[in-house]
């Protein structure tokens, strides 16, 4: 299985080569490979029935990592999918971006994302779900923003990475919350015990979590806005993508995580509200909308919000509803969005106020259409009836007079779409149309066709795929065995009479549809405060804030700097004086010496001068005030060698200061007194801290110096009497090494400084 | 001593980082000098002055006659003070380089690489 | 500028150069076991071409040096490093001081080791890195 | 009886050493903060040979060898700074 | 100078003999080369003049002390009593020196002097600007550096 | 005992030139005069600690630094007062108000660095 | 006698002081360059694979027994880090063939370049608290140099605010070591860490141990610290800032690991370990807001580092052994795309003469492979899987949510995100967009020789990029290892002092 998964990738690096060499054939021959995993997963249907199929791989076992798949009736579903649209996508692709400068980038995406999406769906592994899911997120981005160059394409290609990334992000923890309740990253043991999840302290944290992950990507609301915006990319990738696939992975989530988490009054709310939510808006927007492809969008957020509440109520009616939606939505939804498709690619327009009459020039696509329609209408006898009753009969089951209400309204509005979608571009008279509009050719029109067909000789036959296939991914979802009893007639039932009246409401709503988009255009102005808004207004608002934090905490002011940290340390070092009661007690003066005592005093003043004075050139004769007193307290306190050392330095420095300091201006006096008194604060606290420290210190000294080792050994082991210079050249050279280091790039740094710029100066 | 000692390196700490404050780029490069001037006399009182006993073993002897001062810290500071030249004398170019591109002393005119 | 340093300093500078050199290598050889050593010995020794370098000028040192800075520093660093070397010679870790007597004709027997070659390599490094800061910025003056 | 004369020594250097440091202060120009400093070194200079007689230990003599040779090298800094600056900025 | 390392060339010769290395040991050696020159040599012109001139340093260092204490004194009294006495000023005095050796040590040794401080030479070595501190009389004054100088040369020549 | 009383002296001596040396710089009122107290009286001053020192001790070694460093006093002191002195008058440093003669004045080319002399006044 | 654990750092010496002697011809310096940094990385993995069997490895530098002498220790932190070093430094040689031009080369490069490996591998291996200022200072003096070599405006701008910032940091760490030496007498950190676990009332002490973490904060980068390194970052050459990022705010993020285990450990210094969770939590997000206000390639990625750090310390912050993992983990991913981000950078500024992204554009469609390879780093650097970022991030998360640190927890995932918009910024606009004219116009491409070698320095980190993701485990458990050994600071003291604790 994992070759399976891999696969996809491994083709996508030779997908550029072989459309250089295949050209206008490269989608067919990449097709292949989907068509080719779609017959494997088909013959593994049977034993699938007997008992899913595990397979194991180390990645990172150390994290709990591991590339396991387990192949169960929900992945198979799945896997079906994505392989079985995936090859009349890739069919239908290579005919439609013919010639593309980019198609052979356009089919490495592609085929990552298929092998991403198999990966997704096959994983047992937490983490390796999370992988591929973020994957699925990435190669989304790459494929709505494939007409890069365009700024919106640009916009709406971030706004959906975003939105899934981040929302990821989010699932991520919830994954770990998740596997520390159950001990395990493997979903097949974590959901072997729903009580022992449903029970846990931690099920509440982990479920929002996991929901904020599947929602984003499942394009519930709040988080629906981004879907419709990722219709920027090709057709082929809204079709397969944000609409069969991709955006299913939530929902396969929702389903997968069913028998563990399901069940839970919090779990219903949730599920049933926001997809309740979603269903309603999502419909009520697709009929105001008069882009097909918007059109198409709102109407795949609607289908995702009713899985949603599907999977959120939880009886075994609905999870076979859910089941049965799921497949028959991919069918409908995938002809529809590549009819859509054709229609731009052929009449070269995608608004539904500039095509009409088309059937006369391409009526095969309008046959697709017609077909798809009235699969999503749910009209008898096509497969999209059979779900649609089975949703009814879901929400009825529920008795929840709200759900039902939505359920209703919504079944209403699709309706209305649906005609939206197989009258209005065909029937009427001829519009002209941007292109003179063709008949599509094969390679556009399979797709489209043979989903249509399907959607037509499910509903017909529903046992090719409710015993097996749905059900088996029914028994999945909800934990035991399930029996899907698909059927054309249950006969006359509320279900069905609700059916009847949506369909006849819907179409009257279609003839009315203008007037409906009229009444209801004050959900425009809603739309300006709802979720997209708020989002584009929370990364405004965080790059403002950025800006604003930035520009305050890295304003260019060294002083600004400076001060922060000196306030840090301050705040830090006192805190830790006062927590921990400190009380200095090393207060000596007894031993004073008059002669150290004026020392100290005229270091003191020097140290003043340096600081106060007015010309900088008393500043530098003030440093070496400084140098001589500093050496001269060196020389009564005993280091010879450190007094001459400081003598010298000090010396040097007083000649380089001097020979820069004449290029330089007088000083200035530049801060204002408050400023001045501000920092005086500040130098004064930090002088009062070390001194502090010092006494503290001094007071404490627990332990003896290592030192005396030092003066026993300077003769015997060092071979000299300046024990100060036998550390320096032997006990501690490394130190010394590294120092005249630090002297030679010291001076490598002031030779380039100074020559490197004259060298300019003479060019 | 020890007391008026370490008032005086708080001094010179506390004058350091007001000159490391200041907007002139002289003063900073003062402020840095007072500054390692400051941490080496630090080191060289916490580890114990010691008065009139340097750390060098008289001729022929194994041992000094008596407690001498601390050698090793002697060793540090000496380190210390070399490295602080090194690094102050790369300072000290810096800022005259700063200044001949700049064309001022005013660390308030060198603030656009930030923003 | 100062084209012509006064005479008084060039002549007394003449005089004192040598004098500071000789006091520098003095510092150095006693280093191990008096004040001193290359650090110290080092520093003076620049100290003696900062003179040369106020009185007779950039060219003037430069031609008294003989040699690049960087040459010089160059060389003290792999001295220093060669020192920490030879121990590996006689099977003992890195650095450790391998000492031995020489008879040399004048001063009899003298005691040799690595510390006082690393201490060389020290000295080498002071004066060619100081001399290089202080002759770039010489430079940069005219 | 050297004892005493070497308080009084220390009690005399540091009042010359308090003196010549009003003139530091004071200035008011270059030069005179220079000279000011020549005299602190010379002023170091005595206190380190009253030290050694005082610690019974000659070592320190060294930096006071040190100092008697290289403190001229400031004043003569100082000196080449005056003479590039001119008048203009001799505070 | 030549003979002058003829002179420390014997005392080390001295040193050696003797086996041991002391200051004193070395001085005592110079004293000894000293006399011998000045008693086997004496007929050749150099080493007699070198002989000659050894007493003049010693009286030279003597008379330098000397002037060194009673002009110190001097600024002394000046500076310890409120009243101002000093009548200072800048003069060129004609340089009988002619080497830059010459000139930098009398230069020098004017600088040492309290009273008087060599400030530089004139650019064709003619004369010597020197501020002196008690101006009272130009010519005594002249007099006096021209005296000190003809005593510094004596020794140098 | 001698020697103590003869040290002592020294030091004393050798330390109330140092203060004159300091009042003197504090005292004088231009700049020349200054040195002239600093130089000459600070290098006596250390000359006779110096001196002291070496009778203390009494050892070839110290009376050798001791020597030393008075003899590089008298060598650097005067170089260093000569070129701080030159330089303050080639900058430009006024004198003091009541000087005498200024025999130097106008003699100097700063461009050239050329020093006349008087004989030079009239080319 | 094991002379290897120097070698990472006496290599690296000797490369410099031959280069530098070499300074008058530039072929020789650049062979140096390049065999110099390959034998410094042979020298490492040497060192790592004895380490790894060996265990903790010690070398008493001239045979002084610690803690009189000063000890190299190479525990597998501590060798991973060389080892890392040692990866970035050939891939920056190989680099700098490109784009270091013969002035640059001239005025000591490659001197600067070895001498600031050699500070980096030395802070590495030290186990000596003062010898560790000292290469603390080689590698700053050497940073400086290197920061202004090319002498423009905002090289001295930037080269002040740096300089005086890490001085201040140097002058703090001087004077911490000082009362550390006064209270406890000794500088061997393993002697250090012996004496202070047995010390009583360690007020004081905890205020030194404050005093580290701020210079190391200061060195790290961290809030709010950090200043310094945006204003200096961007202004380098490309192979310099690329060198500064993947390695020195690394040194600072290392010696917390190291002195906050064997030194201080965390959890018997009070204030010391919300500190440090605060300041996690802070770098992250006030480093990924700073990017977010930048619109300069260089810019935002100096941010990233800051609000990268941010995760290394929230590590060691967390000090369970899985945050130890997580933290070591993430140092080792960033070191590799950090520096990889700062070649492409220089790579894109060849190609385009820009560093600005609304002048640059148009990339993708005229170089796609650099793309990919812009790619690999920057969404590893978002944590995107399965490259190394995400397992790093992935641990450390984990390690949060372990110990219930919730809002550290949020505050990571929200800057993971936020890194990704950095990157995705930087994606759209330089490679999606299409440049304007006028940009076009006024820009000129920086043609120089040697493109290739530029482009295998980026392959070869991207490749170790995906590799450390699709190859996480070795990774992981080398980490892990190395992490169980810091939280056992009674082995290293053992290793260095030789005796039973
Ligand atoms: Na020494
Ligand atoms: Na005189």
């Amino acid at each position: 299985m994992l070759f399976v998964v891999l696969s996809g990738f491994i083709t996508a690096l030779f997908a550029p080569a072989l459309v250089r060499v295949a050209d206008r054939h490269a989608g067919l021959a990449l097709a292949t490979l989907p068509a080719s995993l779609f017959v494997w997963f088909l013959t593994l249907l049977p034993e699938v029935n007997q008992a899913p199929i595990r397979s194991v791989h180390e990645w990172v076992p150390s994290l709990g990592i591991q590339l396991s798949f387990w192949l169960d009736g929900l992945s198979l579903l799945m896997a079906l999918l994505i392989t079985g649209i995936g090859t009349l996508i890739f069919i239908y692709a290579g005919t439609y971006l013919k010639g593309h400068q980019d198609l052979g980038r356009f089919f490495v995406f592609l085929l990552s994302f298929m092998a991403a999406m198999l990966g997704l769906v096959l994983s047992d592994n937490l983490i390796s779900l999370f992988v591929f899911w973020e994957l699925t997120s990435i190669t989304s981005f790459m494929l709505i923003g494939f007409s890069h160059t365009d700024a919106n394409a640009r916009r709406c290609a971030m706004q959906g990475l975003y939105v899934t990334v981040g929302g990821g992000l989010v699932l991520m923890a919830g994954f770990i919350v998740f596997a520390s309740m159950g001990g395990s990253y493997e979903l097949s043991e974590l959901l072997q015990d729903g009580d022992l999840i449903r029970d846990h302290g931690l099920y509440t944290l982990a479920l929002l979590l996991i929901l904020c992950g599947a929602f984003t990507k499942s394009a519930q609301f709040p988080f629906h806005f981004w879907l419709p915006n990722a219709m920027a990319a090709p057709t082929p990738v809204s079709a397969y993508l944000h609409s069969a696939t991709m955006v299913k992975a939530g929902i396969y989530l929702l389903a997968r995580l069913n028998p563990g988490f399901g069940g839970t009054e919090l779990w219903t709310l949730m599920l049933c509200g926001a997809g309740g939510i979603t269903m309603l808006m999502g419909i009520f927007l697709a009929a105001r909308h008069t882009g097909i492809k918007k059109v198409l969008a709102y109407s795949t957020i609607m289908a995702l919000g009713t899985l949603t509440m599907l999977i959120g109520i939880g009886s075994d009616t609905a999870i076979i509803a859910a089941m049965t939606f799921l497949l028959a939505h991919s069918l409908y939804k995938g002809a529809l969005f590549m009819i859509a498709g054709i229609i731009d690619h052929e009449a070269g327009s995608k608004d539904f106020a500039t095509i009409e009459g088309l059937r006369h020039v391409m009526p095969l696509t309008a046959l697709a259409a017609g077909l798809a329609a009235l699969s999503l209408a749910g009209v008898f006898p096509f497969f999209g009836f059979v779900a649609k009753e089975l949703l009814f009969e879901s929400s009825l089951g529920s008795a929840s007079t709200i759900l039902m209400s939505v359920t209703v309204m919504a079944a209403i509005l699709v309706v209305a779409v649906a005609c939206l979608v197989g009258i209005k571009p065909w029937f009427g008279r001829v519009a002209s149309s941007p292109k003179a509009a063709h008949e599509a050719p094969l390679g556009l029109l399979l797709g489209p066709a043979l989903l249509a067909i399907l959607s037509l000789v499910f509903g017909l036959q529903s046992s090719l795929v409710s015993t097996g296939l749905i059900d088996s991914a029914a028994s999945a979802v909800a934990g035991s065995a399930l029996q899907a009893k698909l059927a054309l007639w249950h006969g006359v039932n509320t279900a069905l009479m609700i059916s009847l009246v949506s369909l006849i409401v819907g179409y009257v709503l279609y003839r009315q549809l203008d007037r409906f988009r009229a009444w209801t255009n004050i959900s425009d102005r809603i739309s300006n405060y709802g979720p997209e808004a708020a989002f584009d207004r929370f990364m405004e608002a965080l790059v403002q804030l950025s800006k604003a934090l930035t520009s305050f905490l890295q304003n260019g002011y060294l002083r600004f700097y400076l001060i922060t940290i000196l306030c840090t340390m301050l705040a830090l070092v006192g805190s830790v004086f006062v927590l921990r009661d400190i009380t200095v007690i090393n207060f000596a003066i007894t031993d004073l010496l008059l002669h150290e005592a004026a020392i100290l005093l005229v270091l003191v003043m020097s140290v003043a001068t340096a600081v106060f004075s007015r010309s900088r050139l008393a500043s530098v004769a003030a440093l070496g005030a400084i140098g001589f007193t500093v050496a001269l307290l060196y020389v009564l306190f005993s280091a010879p060698d450190v007094s001459i050392t400081q003598i010298l330095v000090e010396t040097l420095t007083v000649i380089l200061l001097v020979l820069v300091l004449y290029k330089l201006p007088a000083y200035l006096t530049l801060s204002p007194t408050k400023v001045r008194i501000r920092d005086a604060v500040i130098a004064l606290l930090t002088g009062l801290t070390m001194t502090l420290l010092i006494l503290a210190t001094t007071a404490t000294r627990h332990y003896d110096s290592i030192t005396d080792w030092f003066i026993e050994a300077s003769v015997p082991l060092g071979e000299g009497r300046n024990i100060v210079n036998v550390i320096l050249v032997d006990f501690r050279a490394f130190d010394t090494l590294g120092e005249i280091f630090v002297l030679t790039l010291a001076a490598i740094g002031v030779f380039a400084m100074i020559r490197f710029r004259s060298e300019d100066r003479k060019a | 001593m020890l007391t008026l000692m370490a008032i005086s390196i708080g001094c010179l700490y506390a004058a350091a980082t007001y000159m490391i404050l200041r907007r002139s780029i002289v003063k900073l490069v003062i402020g840095l000098v007072l500054l390692s001037n400051a941490a080496n006399l630090l080191i060289f009182t916490v580890a114990g002055m010691t008065r009139k006993a340097p750390p060098i073993i008289p001729d022929g002897m194994m041992l000094p006659d008596g407690p001498v001062a601390d050698p090793l810290a002697q060793a540090l500071i000496l380190t210390a003070i070399v490295i602080g030249f090194g690094v102050l004398a790369f300072a000290v170019v810096l800022i005259h380089r700063a200044y001949e591109v700049v064309q001022a002393d005013d660390m308030d005119q060198m603030k656009d690489t930030d923003t | 500028m100062m084209n012509k340093p006064s005479l008084i300093l060039r002549t007394t500078g003449f005089f004192l150069m040598p004098l500071l050199f000789l006091f520098s290598i003095f510092l150095f050889l006693r280093g191990h076991n008096e004040s001193g050593g290359g650090f110290i010995a080092g520093l003076v020794a620049s100290a003696a071409v900062a003179l040369h370098l106020f009185f007779s000028g950039i060219a003037s040192a430069k031609r008294l040096l003989g040699f690049d800075p960087r040459d010089l520093m160059g060389a003290g660093l792999l001295i220093s490093l060669a020192s920490g070397f030879i121990s590996m010679i006689y099977g003992k870790a890195l650095f450790t001081a391998v000492w031995g007597t020489v008879n040399l004709p004048i001063l009899g027997k003298v005691k040799i080791g690595t510390p006082l070659l690393f201490d060389l390599g020290v000295y080498f490094v002071v004066i060619g890195a100081v001399l290089g800061i202080l002759l770039s910025l010489a430079e940069a003056e005219e | 009886m050297i004892s005493s004369a070497v308080s009084i020594s220390y009690f005399l250097i540091s009042l010359a050493l308090l003196i010549i440091f009003i003139r530091l202060v004071l200035g008011p120009t270059l030069p005179d903060r220079v000279v000011a400093l020549e005299l602190m070194a010379t002023l170091t200079l005595a206190f380190i040979g009253i030290y050694s007689i005082d610690s019974g230990k000659d070592h320190f003599l060294d930096v006071g060898l040190v100092i008697a040779l290289t403190s001229f090298l400031a004043a003569i800094g100082f000196a080449r700074y005056l003479e590039k600056r001119g008048s203009s900025d001799v505070d | 100078m030549n003979c002058f390392s003829w002179n420390l060339i014997l005392a080390l010769i001295w040193v050696a003999i003797s086996g041991t290395l002391t200051g004193s040991n070395l001085v005592l050696g110079f004293v000894v080369g000293y006399a011998i020159l000045g008693v086997a040599l004496r007929h050749v012109p150099e080493f007699a003049r070198y002989v000659r001139r050894v007493p003049k340093v010693a009286l030279f260092i003597g008379f330098f002390i000397r002037e060194l204490i009673m002009s110190n004194l001097k600024v002394a009294y000046d500076v310890l009593t409120p009243k101002d006495y000093m009548h200072p000023g800048v003069i060129a005095v004609p340089l009988e020196a002619k080497t830059d050796a010459e000139i930098t040590i009398v230069a020098n040794l004017i600088s040492m002097t309290p009273g008087t401080l060599s400030l530089d030479v004139s650019t064709d070595r003619q004369v010597i600007y020197i501020h002196v501190m008690y101006l009272d009389d130009r010519d005594a004054v002249q007099r006096h550096i021209k005296y000190f100088e003809s005593r510094v040369l004596e020794i140098l020549r | 005992m001698w020697t103590d009383i003869v040290v002592s002296t020294l030091l004393i001596t050798g330390c109330l030139f140092m203060v004159l040396a300091a009042l003197g710089a504090l005292r004088m009122p231009d700049l020349p005069m200054r040195m002239h107290a600093t130089t000459k009286a600070g290098a006596l001053g250390v000359g006779l600690i110096m001196l002291a020192v070496s009778l203390h001790y009494a050892q070839a070694a110290v009376t050798a630094k001791a020597l030393s460093i008075i003899l590089f006093i008298l060598l650097t002191a005067p170089v260093a007062a000569h070129v701080i002195a030159r330089a303050a008058y080639v900058a430009g440093i006024p004198l003091w108000h009541k000087i005498r003669f200024d025999e130097l004045k106008g003699r100097y080319d700063p461009k050239t660095s050329h020093l006349k002399s008087p004989d030079q006044d009239n080319h | 006698m094991r002379p290897e654990i120097a070698l990472p750092i006496l290599v690296p010496l000797i490369a410099g002081a031959l280069s530098l002697l070499c300074w008058r011809s530039i072929s020789a310096q650049r062979v140096i360059g390049v065999i110099g940094s390959i034998a410094m990385l042979v020298a490492a993995g040497v060192l790592l694979h004895h380490v790894w069997h060996d265990g903790i490895l010690v070398l008493q530098l001239g045979s002084w027994q610690a803690p009189f002498g000063i000890s190299l220790v190479a525990d597998l932190l501590a060798a991973i880090m060389v080892t890392l070093t040692g990866i970035v430094s050939v891939c920056t040689a190989l680099y700098s063939l490109a784009t270091i031009n013969r002035d640059y080369t001239h005025y000591g490069y490659y001197p600067l370049m070895f001498l600031l490996l050699a500070g980096v591998n030395g802070a590495f291996l030290t186990g000596d608290i003062f010898n560790l200022y000292v290469w603390f200072e080689v590698m700053l003096v050497a940073s400086f140099a290197l920061l202004i070599l090319g002498g423009e405006r905002k090289q001295m701008e930037g080269a002040i605010k740096y300089v005086t910032i890490n001085l201040l940091s140097s002058a703090l760490f001087l004077t911490a070591i000082g009362l550390l030496y006064g209270m406890m007498g000794t500088l061997n950190m393993a002697d250090l860490g012996q004496k202070v676990s047995q010390v009583e009332d360690n007020g004081i002490l905890e205020i030194v141990a404050v005093l580290f973490l701020i210079t190391f904060g200061i060195k790290a980068g961290a809030f709010p610290l950090f200043f310094w390194l945006p204003a200096s970052y961007h202004t380098p050459k490309v192979a310099v800032s690329a060198l500064f990022a993947g390695l020195l705010t690394k040194v600072g993020v290392y010696v917390m690991y190291r002195v906050f285990t064997v030194i201080f450990p965390i959890s018997s210094t009070g204030i010391i370990e919300p500190l440090l969770l605060w300041m996690a939590g802070a770098t992250m997000l006030v480093g990924v807001l700073g990017a977010a206000a930048q619109f300069e390639f260089r810019r935002i990625l100096s941010f990233h580092i800051i609000s990268q750090i941010g995760y290394m310390i929230m590590g060691l912050a967390l000090l369970t052994p899985l945050a130890l993992i997580g933290g070591i983990f993430y140092i080792i991913h960033h070191i590799i795309v950090k520096a990889n981000l700062f070649l492409i950078s220089g790579l894109v500024f060849r190609l385009k003469g820009s560093h600005d992204l609304s002048q640059l554009g148009g990339l993708y469609r005229s170089h796609p492979g650099l793309a990919i390879l812009f790619l690999i780093p920057a969404l590893s650097l978002a944590g995107l899987p399965p490259l190394s970022g995400f397992f790093a991030k992935f641990t450390i998360i984990r390690a949060g949510i372990e110990v219930d640190a919730w809002w550290l927890v949020g505050v990571a995932l929200f800057v993971g995100f936020l890194t990704l918009y950095s990157m995705i910024k930087i994606w759209v606009e330089v490679f999606w967009k299409e440049q304007t004219p006028e940009a076009a116009a006024s820009l000129e491409p920086r043609p120089g020789p040697h493109t290739g070698l530029m482009v295998l320095s980026i392959s070869l980190m991207a490749a170790m990029t995906v590799a450390i993701g699709l190859g996480a485990e070795p990774v992981y458990l080398l980490a892990e290892a190395a992490a169980l050994q810091l939280l056992n600071p009674q082995a290293y003291i053992q290793a260095v002092l030789g005796v039973q604790p």
